[in-house]
């Protein structure tokens, strides 16, 4: 420092912000993603209001199919949780019971979204048919391919807590893995009303 | 007291070849990985230049030598193809901007550097780390195999507008290599932030960083954030090119004579504000390291601490904060509302003062020094005053009317040159320099150094400085055939001026070369710490072993301690308790 | 043509040549004006402070506040040039145009290496375009039944303008984004297709300008040019009834009936 | 690091996990519900909305554990939501242009500033 007297620092003190390195670098992960849907959307309402005309989310696509979706990915965001909760009580049988569970829930929720883009093939609708499908398709794609990631690294952590389940680090990669998929829920928790019921 | 980090040391260390330089873990080797790999891509969109320049300074007429070489596809007998100049075009912005000079500020110096200079054993994630270089490779290579694949390579300009990018062949793969090399970034950027932040050393409070540590800080932010909107509208484009959506396809388009089967309802600008929303903070990112590097060696070349160290930090700040607010300055002319260019002219002048201030503080760290002219400090003291012009030309471009006239010219190309290629280059050049020693052990040859100085300074200045006049006289940019334009007649010698001018450049580059294998191989060791610095990644060994320091150090004072009163000598770095 | 080009700036032929050249030579000035006095205290500093024996560099702590005030001058700068001239000439040139009965409108239609204008004609009132219309004969796609299209004018890579009038182009595009740029005019938009935007400039000099196109639209980005003719007021209705007399059909290269200065047509 | 750790970690607290579900589900029904009544556009984004903001809070605050959360993290998420808001400047700086100058080929205003058919 230029200032005339340097008040001397005590120099034991370690300046470390108190959060683990995981935690810290996940967060700023979630940061990025959050700007990268934060674009969708923005694409999205710009294209929807320069539009001539937009047709409303609930005419055009199967809400009560997307509401099941949307139970499915809150109830796999809950089992995560409680996975985390089991890692910490280190009740090993609970944690693969939910983990196990939160996997399933993601496949799911992956059928559904099948099932959903599948009718629209049927019925000939492409992202190429018009704008709104276009934003549809790339929007929910997106998203579906983050769960994709999610499942990933969920079936990563079931795996990798066979022989680590006393790793010093296993319990922050659960709660590390937990965030990434609380956010993915969290997007989709958006998702679901900005495109179905508007 | 043992440094905080969670991962427990990688003790596994590889010890064969392959672990040890190749799949490494350790933040020095792949430092030096991507200083080599960089340094390749910055030789590959140079050579692209010089034959684009060919074209520029002759029109029309046959490549001598190595016309007959290119594929006939490119250059028929030695004449350059439109398609192959605009491609030429687009890839030298590309490969300079995304896979030379960031890669080379922020991968090879931030990751070999900044470590050191906070006293930490390694990156925060050294996996990471190394994956963050080996998704930057591949996507490099795709982007250079884009020229051999079908359709070549891209050709709409490194800014990709659409409709033309989704016109025009090409764009595809470019478009999926800047996906992966995004991702590179910002793995990179995750991993800069929480080593700095979290593994410093004990007594290394933030008023004590380095200002190439802050320097690095600011863009890792700016890379988390401003990347992601760019693979978002990346990712649009790409579904537009292949999955026949229309985000940036207005509906009625007539190409070549019958009309595009789109559904239409997608914007051009779209594109614009996206891409632009990410490139504004990206030219950020691309000078703040270059600013950190001249800091550091001013302060050392001067033998005094620098001048303001809290204004250049708190401008660093403030330039990455702004970056996000003015990027529709490169939109006056393109079709957006007019109001909207009242508001971005404003945040446009806003965010040139903290880069005066940076400059001021830098230039106000000579007066009372005792200034060395080693060869670092040449290249420092040289970028004063070429990146001041760089920052002055930016006045006419970033006020409205005058940019009227002067959008989309040579004057645009003259102006981002000079600071990208006589501010962050020239200052990058000057920190291989300062720490090579450090990477090495061994002192790049001072003589050479000075002669690669002086050429590559004027070479610079002879390329660039013509392109000003060029861009008032009107003469367009990207413009295949100038002299197919009569008013770019006027001004078409001075193509041949800047033309040759970038061939000799490159010939003044080969004693750099030369000089930097010579001394890996053949130089003589040199002591520790031969320029005296104070700051922490001179305590160690040079080069450092694996794991940097034998005993984490500790930290007394700020980073630029020299000739304090009172002090034996003229320096005492950072680790000595007084 | 060739006198209009030298190393400056082209010779000025449009209103708004006065501002925007007063602006480029003011900042110009300016910018002249800091490098020369900062290059001489850059120079001072590196000769009086440089390395000597006996002298070692004195650490002295200086208030950073004396530094920043020629920062201060230059923000004072910028912003007496935001609020005096650039707000209100940029009010002037993009955002208060003259009303399109005092002026002459003309349509343009910018393609793949090629600029197309429709004049209304006689009639006053532009032709409707489709698209299905488009064929080479007819690269606008001029609609043949509609009777408001029967006398329109359309050129190729030809504007021509009377003195004296301002002139308002009505831009679209048909395939990319272009440029429409008049060096002598000191005009330039970007025309962006599926958006009309409007350009107006009021020639003040009589003779032959080129136009360009200052955007990268495709492999002939650079042979994409075109002459905009100014006319005298007498040239223009002579020009006009030329023009009226013959087919409403393309007329690619027109004989140039004005006094173009130009030696040849390029 | 990480025996540190263990203590400041979050204690999990499995009924409160289990009453956030149950508000997520009731939430997620009101919001179909209100979405069934077809409400013109305004009100109809501002409920929905909100309930999904709502919605997204309660899972960041007990699942992210964001609730007792460093300060560094908010500051982190602060400077992202100014971007995000940046970044949504963008529609309503350049919608009224936009949709104004919107034409098709022939030069017709194709851009109604309104939907087709809002009921």
């Amino acid at each position: 420092m230029t200032t005339p007297a340097a008040a001397p620092y005590p120099s034991e003190h370690v300046p470390t912000t108190g959060i683990p390195n995981g935690k810290l670098g996940v967060w700023l992960f979630l940061a990025s993603e959050v700007m990268l849907f934060a674009t969708l959307f923005t694409t999205y309402i710009v294209l929807r209001m320069a539009a001539p005309s937009w047709p409303a989310g609930w005419e055009v696509l199967n809400v009560p199919l997307a509401t099941l979706n949307t139970v499915v990915l809150i109830t796999s965001s809950v089992t995560m949780v409680l996975a985390y909760a089991k890692a910490c009580e280190r009740d090993r049988a609970g944690f693969y019971r939910m983990i196990g569970l939160t996997i399933a829930l993601g496949f799911a929720f992956l059928v559904v979204k099948a099932f959903e883009y599948g009718a629209k093939f049927h019925h000939g609708h492409f992202p190429s048919t018009d704008i709104f499908y276009a934003v549809y398709f790339t929007m929910t794609g997106l998203h579906g391919l983050h769960v994709i990631g999610g499942i990933g690294f969920n079936v990563y952590l079931a795996l990798w807590a066979r022989e680590h389940w006393e790793h010093p680090l296993f319990i922050g990669r659960v709660e590390y893995g937990g965030l990434y998929w609380h956010f993915v829920d969290i997007v989709w928790i958006f998702l679901f009303p900005g495109l179905y019921l508007l | 007291m043992a440094v905080p980090h969670s991962e427990p040391r990688s003790s596994e260390h590889g010890s064969g070849f392959i672990d040890k330089y190749v799949f490494s873990v350790d933040h020095k080797v792949i430092g030096l990985q991507y200083f080599f790999t960089s340094c390749f891509f910055l030789i590959v969109g140079f050579a692209m230049i010089m034959l684009l320049r060919w074209q520029l300074a002759f029109p029309g007429q046959p490549l001598p030598l190595i016309g007959r070489l290119l594929p006939m596809t490119w250059a028929p007998d030695g004449i350059l193809m439109p398609e192959f100049y605009n491609q030429l075009g687009a890839m030298h912005g590309t490969i300079m901007v995304f896979l030379g000079i960031v890669p080379l500020g922020v991968g090879a110096f931030g990751n070999y550097i900044l470590p050191l200079q906070i006293g930490a054993p390694d990156m925060a994630f050294p996996r990471l780390n190394m994956m963050s270089y080996w998704l930057y490779l591949p996507g490099g290579m795709l982007m250079l195999l884009s020229f051999v694949l079908p359709g070549g390579a891209a050709q709409s300009g490194w800014t990709s507008y659409a409709p033309l990018a989704i016109v025009n062949p090409g764009q595809t793969v470019w478009l999926l290599a800047m996906v992966v090399i995004i991702t590179s970034s910002l793995l990179g950027a995750v991993n800069f932030i929480v080593t700095t932040l979290n593994m410093r050393a004990a007594g290394l409070t933030l008023g004590r960083l380095p200002i190439f540590v802050w320097a690095q800080l600011v863009t890792a932010i700016l890379l988390l954030l401003a990347f992601p909107p760019l693979e978002a509208a990346a990712v649009l484009q790409l579904m537009d090119r292949i999955a026949g959506t229309s985000f940036y396809l207005p509906a009625g388009l007539v190409v070549a004579g019958e009309s595009l089967k789109v559904a239409g309802g997608g914007q051009p600008l779209l594109w614009q504000h996206l891409f632009w929303f990410l490139a504004h903070p990206e030219v950020y990112v691309l000078i703040l390291p270059s600013m950190g590097i001249v800091a550091e060696i001013i302060a050392n070349g001067t033998r005094k601490p620098i001048f303001g160290y809290t204004e250049i930090v708190a401008s660093m700040i403030f330039i990455g904060a702004m970056s996000f607010i003015v990027w529709a300055h490169h939109m006056f002319l393109s079709g957006m509302s007019p109001r909207l260019s009242n508001f971005f002219l404003v945040t446009t002048m806003i965010i040139s003062v903290p880069s005066v201030a940076v400059l001021t503080c830098l230039v106000w760290s000579l007066k009372g020094g005792s200034i060395r002219f080693t060869t670092p400090m040449l290249f420092s003291l040289a970028f004063l005053p070429l990146f001041g012009i760089g920052g002055l030309t930016g006045l006419p471009l970033g006020l409205t009317v005058t940019d009227i006239y002067l959008h989309d010219t040579y004057y645009v190309i003259g102006h981002f040159h000079y600071v990208v290629v006589t501010g962050t280059i020239i200052a990058l050049m000057g920190g291989t320099y300062y720490w090579f020693p450090k990477w090495f052990g061994k002192q790049l040859n001072d003589f050479w150094g000075k002669i690669h100085f002086w050429g590559t300074a004027i070479c610079m200045n002879g390329i660039f400085f013509p392109m000003f006049i060029q861009g008032l006289a009107g003469v367009q940019r990207r413009l295949y055939d100038p002299t197919a334009q009569l008013h770019n007649l006027s001004t078409q010698p001075l193509n041949v001026v800047s033309s040759v001018s970038a061939w000799l450049l490159f010939l003044f580059q080969i004693p750099f070369l030369v000089n930097i294998v010579y001394t890996i191989f053949k130089g003589k060791r040199c002591e520790e710490n031969p320029w005296r610095a104070t700051t922490l990644e001179w305590a160690c060994a040079s080069p450092p072993p694996h794991g940097n320091f034998e005993r984490p150090p500790r930290v007394y004072r700020g980073p630029y301690e020299y000739s304090t009163p009172r002090a034996r000598e003229d320096w005492t770095p950072q680790h000595v308790p007084s | 043509m060739k006198g209009n080009y030298g190393w400056g700036l082209p010779v000025a032929a449009s209103t708004f040549a006065g501002p925007i050249d007063f602006g480029i030579k003011l900042i110009h000035a300016a910018m002249f004006a800091i490098f020369i006095l900062w290059a001489i205290f850059f120079a001072y500093l590196l000769l009086r402070y440089r390395r000597r024996e006996g002298r070692s560099a004195q650490a002295g702590y200086e208030s950073p506040l004396k530094s920043l005030i020629p920062d201060f001058f230059v923000l004072v700068f910028e912003i007496a040039l935001i609020v005096f001239y650039a707000i209100p000439n940029w009010h002037r040139i993009k955002i208060a145009g003259p009303s399109p009965d005092t002026a002459l409108v003309v349509e343009l239609v910018a393609e793949q290496f090629a600029w197309n204008f429709q004049y209304p004609g006689p009639d006053g009132k532009f032709g409707r375009r489709d698209v299905q219309f488009i064929e080479p004969a007819n690269p606008i796609g001029l609609d043949p039944q509609d009777p408001a299209g029967k006398d329109d004018i359309t050129t190729v890579n030809e504007l021509h303008v009377p003195l004296g009038k301002p002139t308002i182009l009505n831009m679209s595009s048909k395939d990319v984004i272009h440029s429409f740029f008049v060096p002598e005019f000191r005009v330039k938009q970007d025309i962006v297709p599926g958006m009309k935007i409007s350009l107006w400039f009021e020639p003040t000099l009589a003779g032959r300008f080129e136009i360009g196109c200052a955007q990268l639209c495709g492999v002939a980005h650079s042979m994409m040019r075109g002459d905009a003719y100014v006319h005298t007021p007498s040239e223009y209705e002579a020009w006009l009834k030329a023009q009226s007399g013959q087919a409403p059909a393309t007329t690619a290269a027109n004989a140039a009936t004005g006094n173009s200065n130009g030696s040849s047509t390029f | 690091m990480s025996s540190a750790a263990d203590t400041a970690r979050h204690q999990p607290n499995i009924p409160l996990y289990l009453g956030i579900f149950g508000a997520l589900l009731v939430l997620t029904v009101v919001t179909v519900l209100v979405s069934y009544f077809h409400l013109p556009r305004l009100p109809a984004i501002l409920i929905g909305l909100s309930i999904a903001a709502f919605k997204a809070s309660l899972v960041g605050a007990f699942f992210m554990h964001l609730k007792g959360e460093k300060a560094l993290i908010f500051a982190l998420l602060g400077a992202t939501f100014f971007f995000v808001a940046l970044l949504f400047l963008l529609p309503f700086l350049d919608s009224r242009a936009i949709s104004e100058q919107q034409v098709t080929y022939s030069g017709e205003k194709a851009a109604s500033t309104g939907h087709a058919h809002v009921p």
